[in-house]
């Protein structure tokens, strides 16, 4: 609309249809409103009530170590006193990560395959790949808010604990970049994975549930197979199991994959992949490999739509 | 079983009203259905569904009494043997083809001869082309065939459709409008929803029009025009002498107001009923050949609107 | 320009043809696209937006190629699907902005646009709503405010009135005729309902069976016949009876008596009105029959049988 | 009537491509199994077997086919709309719940009682003694049952069946039963050990509660599951949808 010129008199303007003049950006800025707005309705923002408890129920639990030990900091100083290592944090939690992608991955892209809104995206100017890896990112960005966030918190209640805060900050400062780095490893696979899963299946109800199965079945019979059979073979059985992989890569990252004899095999899935004894960097390159795989039969199954 | 029918209304409402919370779907509604086909009209969300879910028995009403065949009809499976029920929702079993859909349907009523009646029933429809392909792959025209199959499946009495003719085209409606009229005149009921005038004006023998959850009008059609004659209206009139046939007209009580514009002439008369009684006779007395006469909007359109207004 | 132009477009699905061989060439302005359910008119507007490939044959947008350059394709138009297509739990102004965005418009402009276009399809206080709460008319309101948000030079839609009841179906055919006439973009608009794309449309294309069946102006299409269409509001029978007896040709459908005319000579118009008042009945219609497309495009013996 | 009613539900359950997702699940142990025995190792031959039927049979394919069965029989049709053609025939509410309750109960055991089975006598190279077998088999069978029923009265309370039975299964039952002891009444999985515990002489398998207790545990949560079914399907309203 145009400007009034300051006038005494009054002004009649035209209210019409009016063309668009501006700019138009491209498909790169396209995808980032959509990678935006899908981060969004993660934690349910612009949505209903019931989704942002869900997302935010989630997001407390997944701080519930970090906030135990603020809490235990300010009321006991300690100088070196760790109640949980940031090297398990992760794998304490990892519970709650499982059920934060099942839920939010099927809300990601279940959502606008149910409400058909899939077609309104696929006839803006964006390719589906995009569309694809959008809503991966933002699911793995949203787990951010679920892993590293609480570390950094976590990482600050230490200091604020510690009997000396630079100190402590000092000797531990080390666990930051590892906490950062197995961190975004863990959320891109989650993320994937998860996205991978909820892309398949039509109902809610059914993504749900093959998020948790993929990551709890891969876990458990894994976990049976490494234990019961006796062969050294069955070590390349932990490579199907996303969350054996993932405990790998934060536990080689933190450099506390422990050493283990032969006969240690049962018990913690960390201990598992101690035993299986593959150089520590294959870990985290299985993780990426799960990323990649996972996204690349993504980007497969949103071509074929529609 | 028809004749039986015949002698009472299958369906009777009376001072029924629903409720959801605060907002009232239905209020205060009495009518009865009796044999032939009865069209149930009114605008979206005007609480159509809502009745006919209260007759089905699928809702409590939260006042009054709905009966079918006289029965209570709330929670009461029974009356379905001699009732039929064709839902709105496009939902069907993808997996099914349209003659185990009715066939299914047959055996959950316990017919004697479920394979005969499912023939039957898809011939009804004329889906035999398609009644062994999956529903999953039919078109919504298709899809609203076979409900309709399964609902005929055990030749009812009464038969109730909510919105029977969505997503059909134009053949597959007239074919459907066709096969109802055919069981009307056998002498069942047939209740359907429309918000589609049209429709609703080329089936039903009686109507019923639901707006705002209240019924604002139920009859005939032509008795609830007759009844509306002094609805204001436009008419659009081409004639060999538009300025003589204009001072003709002008002195009629009922005109309200004549607007010439280029070769033709716009009427707006405050009685419909009047003016169409007098325009006749005051063209021939002035002399002036009518070429054109037409009401400026749908003369059904506009009654419908004047109901939904008020 | 053409607006679009195919020659030999084919899509087939492994069981169906959906599209046989569809040669066309689309002027600019408002065109209906009509054709009984299945007969491919969802498909050809997918393969020219670019979303499905045809199995053969080309397809050109605005002077685009729709296979290969169809993200551009889809910068400069709009589409408005048949089916439910908005998220229930977002209000209908993030929902818009959202798209606007999705077309690369940028942040601030897609927030005006937004307001604008709902202003434009008559959303007012209730596009700060979740759309799950609305009604059927206002979701139609809001699709096509989507399609409209980014300024496309094309628009489809795709059977923009479905589930509409009579004044909704108005408001939206309106709606339409604005966008076409003022607003200045083109359209290119599937019904099936026949009277809807009378009414809106200037150009006609029918296809059936995935295939060309007409295509041209309506105005060509509907040819006025010589047929005057007498309605009265009671006893056309007696009417008919009348009129016979003075030597015209009759039909009784209903309410209305159908009169062949041949010439259109004042005559015919004075013995019916003559008529009318010896028997004294209300006339509500006196009209030249134009042929309508349902007629155009159904089997003679169908036609008959609508009287009610 | 009845049969019709089986057949649609059973349909519905393991059509497409859900029944081939569901087969691959149960061919897990048989797999393992399989992999044990190529591995050459027979003395811990019980101790795998009762790892493998207590560590993933009962905790993990059971009560995941129940979940997705039972929650899906009736949920699904009510979500789709469907049910509204079982609702408008002359058949009583409670032989929709029942023919659902027993369809989502064959569905879990033809997942997990066969698979058991074959793996036992894989493992054990034939039924071997202590009846492990039969406790496997009838525990099984006892929790398939109890699991989908309690699923599917579930499902006609509350359209989110599935997220409060998988709350259910993988935070109650696999923590908060093993931190308070008193909670092992509410849990399935406990009545499933119990019956398989009552079965075999096996030293491996322990469990919390007796066989009877099990047992009465088990027909109360599935009476009262179905009777809580049967109500709130009679009283299941269907409103407008648009």
């Amino acid at each position: 609309m145009t400007t009034p010129e300051p006038a005494p008199s009054g002004a009649i303007y035209d209210l019409g249809y009016q063309g668009y003049e501006g700019p138009r950006l491209g498909r790169l800025y396209a995808l980032w409103s959509l990678y935006l707005l899908s981060l969004r309705n993660a934690f349910g923002i612009g949505r209903g009530a019931l989704p942002k408890v869900l997302a935010f129920g989630l997001v407390v639990f997944a701080f519930t170590p970090a906030v135990v030990t603020l809490i235990v900091g300010a009321v006991v100083p300690a100088d070196d006193f760790e109640i949980f290592a940031p090297r398990d944090y992760y794998g304490i939690i990892q519970f709650i990560l499982v059920i934060f992608v099942a839920a939010i991955a099927s809300d990601l892209v279940g959502n606008d395959r149910r409400s058909r809104t899939l077609a309104l995206y696929f006839s803006r100017p964006i390719e589906r790949d995009d569309y694809a890896l959008a809503k991966i990112a933002a699911l793995s960005s949203s787990l951010l808010a679920l892993t590293v966030l609480p570390q950094v918190v976590m990482f600050a209640g230490n200091a604020l604990g510690a009997a000396n805060g630079l100190d402590w900050m000092r000797d531990n400062v080390d666990d930051v970049p590892r906490f950062v780095a197995s961190g975004l490893i863990l959320c891109v696979t989650f993320g994937a994975v998860g996205i991978l899963v909820a892309s398949y299946a039509e109902r809610r109800a059914f993504a749900l549930i093959s998020v948790v199965a993929i990551f709890f079945v891969s876990l458990t019979v894994v976990g049976i197979i490494i234990s019961e059979i006796d062969s050294d073979q069955v070590r390349w059985s932990l490579f199907l199991s996303p969350l054996h992989v993932i405990d790998g890569s934060t536990a080689y990252i933190f450099d506390a994959i422990p050493q283990v004899d032969e006969f240690s095999r049962n018990g913690e899935p960390i201990n598992q992949v101690a035993w299986a004894d593959f150089p520590g960097y294959i870990w985290p390159l299985a993780s990426l490999a799960w990323a990649a795989l996972a996204s690349a039969i993504v980007v497969r199954r949103f071509r074929g739509s529609i | 079983m028809a004749t039986e029918a015949a002698t009472n209304a299958a369906i009777e409402v009376r001072n029924v009203s629903r409720w959801y919370g605060d907002v009232v779907a239905v209020n205060d509604i009495s009518f009865s259905v009796g044999p032939g086909i009865t069209g149930l009209l009114g605008p979206n969300g005007a609480g159509k569904s809502t009745l006919l879910h209260m007759i089905s028995g699928f809702l409590r009403p939260s006042a009054g009494a709905v009966e079918v065949l006289g029965e209570p009809s709330w929670r009461n499976t029974e009356i379905f043997r001699r009732v039929g029920l064709v839902p709105e929702r496009e939902a069907i079993y993808p997996f099914l083809g349209a003659r185990d859909f009715a066939l299914a349907s047959a055996r959950l009523h316990g017919l004697a001869d479920p394979h005969e009646a499912a023939r039957r029933a898809v011939a009804l429809v004329e889906l035999e082309d398609a009644q062994d392909r999956a529903m999953g792959g039919y078109s919504k025209g298709m899809r609203q065939r076979a409900k309709i199959a399964a609902a005929l499946v055990h030749d009812p009495d009464v038969l109730i459709l909510d919105e029977p003719f969505n997503g059909t085209d134009p053949r597959q409606r007239l074919q459907l409008m066709e096969m109802l009229r055919r069981r009307a005149a056998e002498g069942r009921t047939i209740l359907f929803s429309s918000h589609i005038l049209e429709e609703v004006e080329r089936l039903a023998e009686n109507v019923l029009v639901v707006v705002n959850g209240r019924l604002a009008a139920s009859g005939d059609f032509r008795q609830i025009r007759h009844l509306m004659t002094d609805r204001p209206h436009t008419f659009e009139l081409r004639s060999s002498d538009n300025r003589a046939l204009a001072a003709a007209l002008v002195g009629l009580p009922h005109v309200a107001a004549i607007e010439i514009s280029d070769g033709r002439m716009d009427v707006r008369t405050s009685d419909f009923g009047a003016f169409t009684a007098a325009i006749g006779r005051a063209v021939r007395d002035s002399g002036v050949t009518l070429r054109e006469l037409r009401p400026a909007d749908e003369s059904l359109e506009s009654v419908f609107s004047y109901l939904v207004g008020s | 320009m053409a607006l679009i132009e195919t020659a030999g477009l084919t899509k087939r699905y492994s069981a169906v043809t959906a599209l046989d061989g569809l040669s066309l060439e689309v002027e600019p302005g408002i065109v209906g696209l009509v054709g009984p359910n299945g007969a491919g008119k969802s498909t050809l507007i997918k393969i020219l937006l670019g979303l499905v490939d045809a199995t053969s044959g080309s397809a050109e947008v605005l002077g685009l190629d729709a296979a290969r350059e169809g993200l551009r394709v889809r910068e400069r138009v709009g589409y408005m699907p048949e089916h439910d297509c908005l998220p229930p739990d977002q209000s209908a102004t993030n929902f818009v902005i959202h798209m606007a965005r999705m077309s690369g418009i940028p942040p601030s402009h897609a927030r005006e646009r937004a307001a604008e276009v709902l202003r434009h399809v008559g959303l007012f206080e209730e596009r700060y709503r979740h759309v799950g709460g609305y009604s059927t008319g206002m979701k139609q309101r809001v699709k096509l405010a989507q399609a409209l948000v980014h300024d496309p030079e094309l628009l489809f839609l795709d059977e923009p009135t479905n589930g509409l009841d009579p004044q909704g179906r108005d408001e939206m055919l309106d709606l339409v005729a604005r966008t076409g006439n003022e607003f200045g973009i083109s359209i290119i608009m599937s019904s099936h309902l026949l009277s809807e794309i009378e009414r809106v449309c200037e150009g006609l294309i029918v296809i059936e069976s995935g295939q060309l069946m007409r295509t041209g102006r309506i105005a060509e299409l509907t040819d006025e016949t010589a047929v005057l269409a007498v309605e009265v509001e009671w006893d056309a029978d007696r009417l008919a009876a009348l009129l016979a007896e003075r030597g015209l040709e009759v039909q009784a459908l209903g309410r209305t008596v159908e009169v062949a005319a041949a010439g259109g000579a004042d005559g015919v118009h004075d013995t019916i009105l003559d008529a009318v008042v010896t028997l004294e009945l209300p006339l509500v219609r006196l009209e030249r029959r134009r042929r309508t497309l349902e007629e155009l495009f159904q089997p003679a013996t169908e036609t008959a049988g609508d009287d009610a | 009537m009845t049969r019709t009613l089986l057949m649609l539900t059973a349909h519905q359950l393991l059509g497409q491509r859900r029944a081939i997702v569901i087969a691959l699940l149960a061919l897990i142990p048989i797999v393992i199994t399989l992999l044990y025995r190529l591995a050459g190792d027979t003395e811990g031959a019980y101790g795998f077997t009762v790892d493998m039927v207590g560590g993933f049979v009962f905790t993990l394919l059971l009560p995941i086919g129940a979940l997705v069965f039972g929650t899906a029989a009736l949920g699904s049709e009510v979500e789709d709309g469907t049910i509204v053609y079982l609702l408008a025939r002359p058949i009583a509410r409670w032989r929709i719940v029942v023919a659902k309750a027993v369809v989502a109960s064959l569905a879990t055991m033809v997942l997990t009682v066969p698979a058991t089975l074959i793996m036992v006598l894989i493992a054990l190279e034939g039924l071997g003694s202590d009846s492990l077998w039969l406790a496997a088999v009838v525990a099984g069978i006892a929790g398939s049952i109890v699991y989908s029923t309690l699923f599917v009265g579930l499902s006609t309370i509350t359209g989110r069946a599935l997220i409060i039975g998988l709350v259910y299964v993988f935070v109650w039952e696999a923590f908060i039963t093993s931190l308070f002891d008193g909670t092992r009444w509410i849990s399935v999985r406990q009545y499933v050990f119990g019956i398989s515990d009552a079965l075999t002489s096996a030293p491996e398998v322990t469990a919390s509660l007796d066989g009877s207790q099990a047992l009465i545990a088990s027909a109360i949560v599935v009476a009262v599951s179905l009777l809580v079914g049967v109500r709130f399907l009679k009283r299941f309203e269907i409103g407008e949808q648009s």
